[in-house]
């Protein structure tokens, strides 16, 4: 019973006390409050990396709150699969919050920064607490905690378009956190427990019951939307594009993949009658949508003419290609999901914090304004260069690795439409990244465009720039780090 | 005559359609948010209910009081907690209710979303 | 079973045929070197490399004929153990290469001041020292692969040769002779290829156990490379290049093109006949080693496998014919010198085929023809040799080859004049000169062939027997127009206007006098003394050919020439020529103008050719292409702007309509929809609302009711 | 193949290429020459390595490293094998010459042309040295992407439109290979390594599914190989990119393409599978079709580098013919061909590239008497264009030698008729480039006998040493490697070891 059993714990909860603590410092110091913001991410990603070796990949570790034993108490629930998120979660959230400083330094007013940062953390805890908690409501109470946040975050600036892409955010978010409660109500009054593990077995025991293919189906909805599932996607393009750069990287890098997480979860270790065709109906309806996302998403994308909206477009096919990884229903195919996330995530994260430099130097939203964007900042262009290549799946880079996965899965699902339409995406995902490229790098800018000669972001903005876009071809050269324990994990959740 | 001894879950499902439908056919988006309050209260009064014994008590372990008779708590216990995140969803919403009537001088959801999308001007720009 | 034992002959190593080869690649460095800037360096390394080049091959020559076969390993293009690129020398091939190099050497002796009046000496001399080397390669190898080798650069190397002047006239003729060539060269290697697949090894000796493919690919092989070397052979209906391209090089490269090089193509025809007769054999033994198929199989194969060679040989019996009425009919009606002499070069070239067609017909009794072939090629390469030098001569001198527009030269230029007259008696055939001995050789061979039908009763007999009359008829139409050639030449007394540019004629310098007294002497010698040839050259050059009967070599060896037997033969074709001499010339002859037509004037219609039918071919695929282009590119541009506005549409389709509609917030939409209907319903109902409140208040109830009623039963 | 001994030459060799890139980053502004330089040293530094393994290759050795895996099955490995090195040599030598080329014959944008001229280096030895499909297929796919600047290098409409075509082509290429490649780990339950016997069977999938796998590996790298239908942005790009571009592209990244073919003809299935399998019909089919119709088309074409664009998609083809005809003389040509083709087309595109630069003149009606004005370049074209035709001594008639025996070998002799119509159709549009430069100009006088005579013409002044040597080292490899090729390190040394162990 070594002390590295009490981190998750704290990786949890050492952001939310920051986030309560820090309005203080606002008052008092409000120069240092980006600074101060960065040390509870910092340490929880540190604790993180030390439980890294500790959780072996077929295994789990059940840490007790208050030492109530489950049922009756909360649970974390960590395994291997949930570290392995959790680690991305504090990586990239850090990366992001190191990016704020002079964006947000920028773009929002005096007062309401502090407020930002003390948002920012919430949201990367509840992030946290969603992926590690093992209690269903909780799952529910830190989804309402991560969705509060990030629309305040969206509408941080206060400016009319944020405001009302907020509440549109709130308008399609908040029903469908009522129906995950509804859910969980149902699910309770079915199996009267609300631990994952508890319900799990007793839905074992029960069989299902119309009340569970409701809850289900409530849940499937309920996360679909946050997750931006295809048909439930409506909120997100707003959102996302009109969002500050480094919100608009957690929203798409994190949030969306985490609540695909949460579906993962709730799919295979509650619902756990996988022979029954409910979870299969179910997941049928799922990948057919996912299918539809991948398309749509694709093609919506290349229609786009802001920057942001296309990356938000091609979170929204991405959202498809995870969850066509889920429904393989193969291990190859769930390690390709989560691979996915990964690799998502860290592209998207560097995608829309290079869009942010170019709105925070010139301001250009537009994607025919980057024309000869490479002549005066190379830096942040190579950077997007390097991760769409990922988002296309160009080897080496992690995207090749997880769309291999991901099709490997799906083929040995006999799916074999479904690698077709992944294949198709990732065609889809060539044209709309190589034409920004194109822009950059082989055209000649509009006169006047980029004036003032050799000016790249900030050191401070660049840095988690080429972090980000370093670790996709990192993960993409030694997937052998991960892939492995994933293909093992992914075995045992089945 | 089990319809008489369920009627509270009757009660909620009519309560949570008549919070939907609020939401989405009411213009007003502070009607709207009403009607989300009200699918909410729905829902905790389903969850309420749940654990409700006929003649009762509060679970308060003092004195002999027969276990059998008290009430379920945690479904109260999850409520609380339910509560309060409605009400912050609900005053986050308002106050967002507020900046747009400032900006855009108009509570009518059309109206609201009929204004210029946002991808296509400079919209999301910093003025 | 004489091939499996010759093949199996065990070869000493020389360093000849390499040096022969090295030879004339020095003098083309050399002269190179020489350049413009030291001409005589340049000439004096053709002259030496070429005269030492004869030596060596003569030395060359007298080794193979007392010690057998030579080889020299050339590391060229060594594919693995199976195809190798190696010089080996046997009698045929030795002999072939030392007439090559006697033309060479006579040649650039000639050309030593004969280029004085060109252009691009330098190139000139640099490309005719290479394509010695060239040509003589073809000589000095022993296999197919090796052979297409040189045999290719020689084609490609004479280009030069053929283009040197770059008048107009001399583009055409290169384009139509590398075009020619090139056709040859694949038909070649195709043949080569089937051959190989024939005989199981590209060499001349084909292997005893070798994987035979069946009838049509043989055919096939046989007609592939005939064809091939047929075109350098000038073979009618591939000759259309050479009455071009020999007058339009200048005379040293024409003497070498119709001296050696059409005879690199006969060389060819002659190897492949060779290999083919020796095929019988081999498939015997092959027969008796096949354990397959007993012993009177083989024999059936071998016996159909003879019947095929002579069918091939009564075929090259009549391309030979062809070829040398079609050149002779050509050559009476020319009026340019060396137009006639290229003419006359297809119609000798005709002689020969004949010649190895009597070989193929006897089979192993071909010695006649083969010796008859072989020394018309000697023959044909002095007196031909000697006519186009003489011919660059009274170009030098008198800068005119219109035979119509010269006259009285012999008193101008006596001695051209008498090596010319030398030439001519050896090619019509009149005794003294060489050709006699070598068309007796081939009348008797015919006539043998002749027995042997009559005697075999074969069906093909009658053919053979018109072989002989066209035979016979050609050599006069030859003597008519040698005749023609050389009155008008040097005898007639010219026209008046054309008398007064005569005036300054002289003769011409010794240099080219020595290339031509050379051959004419060459002539002369193989005329009267005919059995030194044929004992010393011929008859062991035929004699180790494997395949052939001993016995009738030792007869050709040993044939008497001067007999009355064959003078007499000379009469017929005499009178046919001196008749249509003096059908063409009487006017002249009796000084009287010519009018009506005119025999040596006529012209054929152009249709009547066969190169006009080539070229209309080629242009007409040649139209047919760009036609097709033309036609093809806007049905692709249709195409693809067909694709690219479909694109389009579906993009604005996308952007438009469907992207709006999906847009559009459902949300609003539906509630834009409940609303109107909830306003028609307020307004509809209310009033009636108001009448029956307590009914619609149960309604309401009951509705409630069986919503709940599902969930109900399943939460109890 | 058998056990392979642990080096990291291999690895060296692929990353060496970066170090001209290091140079372009050290300086990107100033000291050009010294930069230049520095790219030319890189790629001969790596020729220089990747001919050290010359020796060990010969004995048989291979080498390997792997750089990073997966999962066990899943491996980016790099080894040396015959094949393999036999192609990397081809690589390595023909883009040193191309680098010195470039550096007279660009003269905008060095830094990009020179930093993707690198990378694509080594992406190509990369492929090269892979040791599986998953490895081939990374630096395959890198390489396709990094290829692109080069083409549109001269950044004009036409070079624009090239590279879009390009690109839609490669990218549509590449999903079809990597559709591929699933399926061919999926069937082979997982072995994607190189066997020299094949490693596919009946054994582990069906008739049909294998024939799945067969036609869209053919399917995927038929672009790059251009093979017909498939050769649509071949006769764009090439004239669009800078000469030492398109013979790189011709030269070599075709032969990406070819290669992979060749890998999977021999290493994935296997001669005796695919024999089973009968697929190797369609190859020869489409091959014989791409060979006779490219001619065709390249009659038509006035542009040169169109021209020579359109033979080389026929002369490519004759790779695949090879390996379809599964006998032993037809591989061995075949394979032999992909090195011979790189020294034939890459001369012949850097003369057309000194062409341009010193007359510039583009189409070939426009070239008369150019044979004068650049003497050497054009004996030089001659050589090479003769070689094309197949003329021997050179390494065009080793290749139609070699394919016509190995037709007769595989029992087909209609693959001859095939070949010698193509060797027409090549004489038909070479020899007319060679007669408008040699033996026409414009301005003939007329001489006294009515003959026309050309006007006296000089030699005029050859272009720069750095583009002449280039073109002159190819010229006289195509006859030297035509003659010797059994040297070792020739052609016919590296690939007879090869051939000799699939077809004994």
């Amino acid at each position: 019973m070594g002390a590295w059993r009490h981190f998750p714990i704290f990786m949890i909860t050492l952001p939310l006390l920051g986030a309560v603590l820090l309005p203080f410092l606002g008052y008092a110091r409000e120069r240092w409050v980006p600074y101060a913001a960065l040390l509870p991410l910092g340490t929880s990603t540190l604790l993180g990396l030390l439980l890294m070796g500790r959780i072996p990949a077929d295994g789990f570790l059940s840490y007790h709150l208050g030492g109530w034993e489950p049922p009756f108490g909360i649970e974390i629930r960590l395994d291997y699969v949930g570290l392995f998120l959790m680690l991305v979660v504090c990586g990239i959230t850090f990366l992001a919050l190191v990016y704020s400083r002079r964006y947000i330094g920028k773009e929002v007013s005096g007062g309401q920064r502090t407020a930002y940062y003390v948002l920012y953390l919430l949201l990367s805890g509840a992030m946290l607490g969603f992926v590690a908690t093992g209690d269903i409501f909780n799952l529910f109470v830190f989804m309402e905690i991560l969705a509060l946040s990030s629309y305040a975050l969206v509408a941080i600036t206060g400016n009319r378009n944020p405001v009302r892409a907020a509440f549109k955010y709130i308008l399609m978010g908040a029903p469908s956190s009522i129906m995950v409660l509804l859910a969980v109500g149902f699910l309770y009054s079915a199996t009267g427990t609300l631990n994952m593990a508890d319900l799990a077995r007793r839905i074992a025991e029960s069989g299902y019951t119309e009340v569970l293919i409701v809850s289900y189906i409530l849940l499937v909805v309920g996360f679909g939307v946050k997750a931006a599932l295809f048909p439930l996607h409506m909120w997100l393009p707003d959102a996302h594009s009109i969002a500050p750069s480094p919100i608009s990287a957690l929203l798409s890098g994190l949030l969306v993949e985490v609540c695909a997480f949460a579906l993962v979860r709730i799919t295979f270790s509650v619902f756990t009658l996988r022979s029954s065709d409910l979870v299969m109906g179910t997941a049928d309806a799922v990948g057919v949508a996912a299918v539809a996302a991948v398309l749509y998403g694709g093609i919506m994308a290349i229609l786009q003419k802001d920057l942001k909206m296309m990356i938000a477009y091609s979170t929204v096919s991405h959202v498809g290609y995870i969850f066509l990884g889920i429904t393989a229903f193969t291990a190859e195919g769930l390690t390709g999901a989560m691979y996915h996330m990964l690799d998502h995530g860290l592209a998207k994260a560097c995608l829309f914090l290079c869009a942010g430099n170019f709105i925070y130097l010139k301001g250009y939203r537009r994607i025919e304004d980057l024309k000869g964007a490479w002549s005066q900042m190379p830096w942040t262009c190579f950077a997007f260069a390097l991760a769409s290549l990922s988002v296309i799946g160009i080897p080496p880079t992690a995207g090749f690795i997880s769309k291999w996965y991901l099709i490997l899965g799906n083929v040995k699902g006999g799916k074999w439409l479904y690698a077709v339409v992944l294949l198709a995406g990732s065609i889809l995902a060539a044209v709309y990244c190589l034409r920004v490229i194109y822009y950059m790098f082989f055209q000649a800018g509009k006169e006047g465009a980029w004036e003032e000669s050799w000016r790249d972001a900030p050191p401070a903005m660049l840095a988690p720039v080429w972090t980000l876009s370093l670790a996709t071809l990192f993960f993409g050269i030694f997937s052998s780090l991960l892939i492995p324990s994933l293909l093992k994990a992914a075995a045992y959740l089945l | 005559m089990r319809l008489l001894h369920n009627y509270h879950y009757a009660a909620a499902m009519v309560l949570f359609c008549v919070g939907l439908y609020t939401v989405i056919v009411r213009r007003n988006i502070i009607k709207k948010l009403i009607g989300l309050n009200i699918m909410e209260t729905s829902v905790f009064f389903f969850f309420v209910s749940l654990g409700y014994l006929d003649g009762g008590i509060a679970p308060i372990h003092a004195g002999a009081a027969d276990p059998a008779r008290m009430v379920n708590p945690i479904p109260q216990a999850l409520i609380l907690t339910g509560i309060v995140v409605a009400v912050s969803v609900t005053a986050l919403a308002l106050s967002m209710v507020i900046l747009l009537y400032r900006q855009y001088g108009t509570l009518d959801v059309d109206r609201l979303m009929r204004e210029e999308e946002p991808e296509a001007a400079e919209g999301g720009k910093e003025e | 079973m004489g091939v499996h034992e010759e093949s199996l002959t065990v070869l000493s190593f020389s360093l000849l045929p390499a040096l022969a080869l090295l030879l004339p690649l020095l003098g083309a460095a050399g002269a190179a070197a020489g350049g413009e800037r030291r001409p005589r360096v340049r000439n004096w390394s053709a002259v030496l490399s070429t005269g030492g080049t004869l030596a060596v091959v003569v030395s060359l020559l007298s080794r193979v004929l007392g010690e057998g076969p030579v080889y020299f390993e050339l590391g060229f293009l060594r594919l693995g153990e199976r195809f190798s690129c190696g010089l080996e020398v046997d009698a045929v091939g030795a002999f072939f290469a030392l007439f090559a190099s006697i033309l060479w050497f006579a040649a650039s002796v000639h050309a030593f001041r004969y280029m004085d009046h060109e252009h691009k000496r330098t190139r000139f001399f640099l490309f005719m020292l290479l394509t010695e080397t060239a040509t003589l390669g073809v000589f000095l190898v022993q296999d197919f692969f090796s052979l297409y080798l040189f045999f290719e650069a020689m084609g490609l190397l004479a280009y030069l040769l053929v283009i040197h002047s770059e008048t107009d006239r001399a583009r055409a003729a290169a384009t139509k002779y590398i075009g020619m060539t090139v056709i040859g060269g694949l038909s070649l290697i195709g043949g080569i290829f089937l051959y190989l697949g024939y005989a199981g090894t590209t060499s001349f000796r084909p292997l005893v156990e070798s994987a035979w493919l069946t009838g049509p690919f043989k055919v096939a092989a046989l007609l592939l490379l005939i064809a091939g070397f047929g075109v350098k052979a000038g073979m009618v209906p591939l000759h259309i290049w050479l009455p071009d391209a020999h007058p339009a090089a200048p005379s040293p490269a024409s003497a070498l093109l119709s001296g050696v090089m059409i005879k690199v193509g006969a060389y060819g025809i002659l190897r492949t006949v060779l290999s083919f007769l020796q095929a019988p054999a081999a498939h015997g033994a092959e027969g008796h080693a096949a354990a397959g198929h007993g012993a009177e199989g083989a024999v059936h194969a071998a016996e159909g496998l003879a019947a095929d060679v002579r069918m091939l040989g009564l075929a090259i019996i009549w391309i030979g014919v062809a070829t040398m009425f079609v050149g002779m009919l050509l050559a009476l009606v020319q009026r340019d010198i060396k137009r006639t002499l290229a003419y006359s070069s297809v119609s000798q070239m005709g002689y020969i085929l004949f010649g190895l067609g009597c070989l193929g017909y006897l089979g192993a009794e071909g010695a006649m023809g083969m010796g008859g072939g072989l020394y018309h090629i000697i023959n044909h390469a002095f007196f031909k040799g000697c006519f186009f030098l003489a011919a660059g001569s009274v170009l030098f001198c008198a800068h005119e080859l219109d035979m119509f527009k010269l006259g009285g030269l012999w008193r101008r230029m006596p001695l051209t004049t008498l090596f010319w007259c030398i030439a001519a008696l050896g090619i019509m055939g009149i005794p003294l000169g060489n050709g006699f001995v070598s068309k007796t050789l081939l009348h008797h061979a015919i006539l043998e062939s002749h027995h042997l039908a009559e005697g075999a009763h074969l069906a093909t007999a009658g053919w053979v027997k018109a072989a002989e009359i066209m035979f016979i008829i050609t050599s006069g139409g030859t003597i008519g127009y040698i005749t023609k050639m050389t009155y008008y030449t040097f005898f007639r007394r010219p026209d008046p206007e054309h008398a007064s540019h005569l005036e300054h004629v002289r003769e011409a310098p010794g240099w080219m006098l020595a290339g031509s007294g050379l051959l004419a002497a060459g002539v002369l010698f193989n005329g009267l003394f005919p059995g030194f040839l044929l004992r010393r050259l011929v008859g062991p050059a035929v004699g180790t050919v494997p395949g052939l009967d001993a016995h009738y070599v030792e007869h050709l060896a040993h044939t008497p020439i001067f007999l009355w037997a064959n003078i007499r033969e000379i009469f017929i074709p005499l009178a046919i020529g001196l008749g249509i001499f003096a059908l063409g010339a009487w006017p002249d002859l009796l000084g009287v103008r010519r009018r009506g037509p005119d025999l040596f004037q006529f012209r054929l219609p152009r249709w009547l050719g066969v190169d006009f039918w080539y070229l209309a071919a080629a242009r007409g695929s040649l139209r047919l292409l760009f036609w097709g282009k033309r036609t093809y590119a806007p049905v692709k541009e249709g195409v693809v702007s067909l694709c690219r506005r479909g694109a389009e549409a579906t993009v604005y389709a996308v952007r438009e309509v469907i992207y709006p509609s999906l847009t559009a917030r459902p949300v609003s939409w539906v509630s834009r929809q409940a609303i109107q209907l909830y306003g028609n319903a307020r307004r509809e109902l209310l009033p009636r609302i108001r009448e029956y409140q307590g009914d619609i208040a149960v309604g309401a109830l009951v509705i409630a009711v069986s919503l709940t009623l599902f969930l109900i039963m399943r939460l109890m | 193949m058998q056990e392979s001994t642990f080096s990291v030459i291999p690895l060296l060799a692929v990353l060496l290429p970066w170090a001209s890139l290091l140079a372009i980053l050290a300086f990107p502004k100033r000291a050009e020459r010294l930069r230049l330089w520095l790219c030319f040293l890189g790629s001969l530094a790596t020729f220089g390595v990747v001919l050290s393994l010359l020796p060990g290759v010969l004995d048989g050795n291979t080498y390997t490293i792997k750089l990073a895996s997966v999962v066990e099955s899943l491996e980016m490995r790099l080894t040396v094998d015959t094949l393999g090195y036999y192609f990397a040599l081809v690589v390595a030598f023909l883009w040193m010459l191309a680098t010195v080329y470039s550096m007279s014959y660009i003269d905008h944008k060095h830094n990009r042309f020179f930093a993707f001229m690198a990378m694509c280096e080594s992406f190509m030895l990369g492929c090269a040295f892979s040791a599986n499909m998953f490895t081939y297929f990374i630096f395959y796919e890198m390489m396709t992407f990094g290829s692109y600047p080069l083409i549109i290098h001269e950044e004009t409409t036409m070079a624009r439109r090239a590279g879009y075509k390009y690109l839609v082509y490669a990218i549509a290429a590449g999903t079809v290979l990597f559709f591929a490649i699933v399926a061919h780990y999926f069937w082979g339950d997982g072995q994607l390594g190189f066997g020299s016997y094949g490693v596919l069977s009946l054994e582990f999938a069906s008739r049909a599914a294998l024939m799945t796998v067969f036609f869209t590996y053919l399917a995927g790298f038929g672009v790059k190989a251009a093979i017909m239908p498939l050769h649509g942005w071949v006769p764009d790009a090439h004239p669009a990119a800078p000469s030492p571009a398109s013979a790189l592209l011709s030269g070599v990244i075709l032969k990406a393409g070819a290669f992979g073919i060749i890998r999977v003809c021999f290493n994935v299935f296997g001669a005796d599978l695919l024999r089973e399998l009968e697929v190797y019909v369609v190859m020869a089919s489409l091959a014989c079709i791409t060979i006779v119709v490219a001619s065709v088309f390249a009659l038509t074409q006035d542009n040169l580098k169109r021209r020579l664009a359109y033979s080389s998609i026929g002369q490519v083809s004759y790779i695949i013919l090879g390996l379809a005809m599964l006998a032993h003389d037809g591989a061995l040509g075949g394979v032999m061909h992909l090195a011979h083709h790189a020294l034939m087309k890459g001369c012949l595109f850097l003369c057309a590239g000194v062409i341009l630069v010193k007359t510039g003149k583009k189409n070939i009606s426009e070239m008369a008497g150019i044979g004068y004005q650049l003497p050497i370049t054009m004996i030089c074209f001659s050589v090479a264009a003769l070689a094309m035709m197949g003329t021997p001594p050179s390494v065009g008639f080793v290749t139609k030698w070699l394919l016509g025996s190995g037709s007769l070998q595989a029992g087909l002799p209609v693959y001859i008729v095939v070949l010698l119509a193509s060797a027409l159709l090549n004489a038909a549009y070479f020899l007319p480039i060679i007669y408008i430069a040699f033996f026409r100009w414009e301005g003939d006088e007329v001489d006294e006998h009515g003959e026309r005579h050309h006007p006296k013409l000089v030699f005029g002044k050859e272009a720069d040493h750095k583009l002449v040597v280039p073109v002159v080292v190819l010229a006289a490899l195509v006859v030297i490697v035509g003659i010797w090729s059994n040297v070792p390190g020739f052609p016919y040394s590296l690939v007879s070891k090869v051939v000799n162990v699939i077809f004994p």
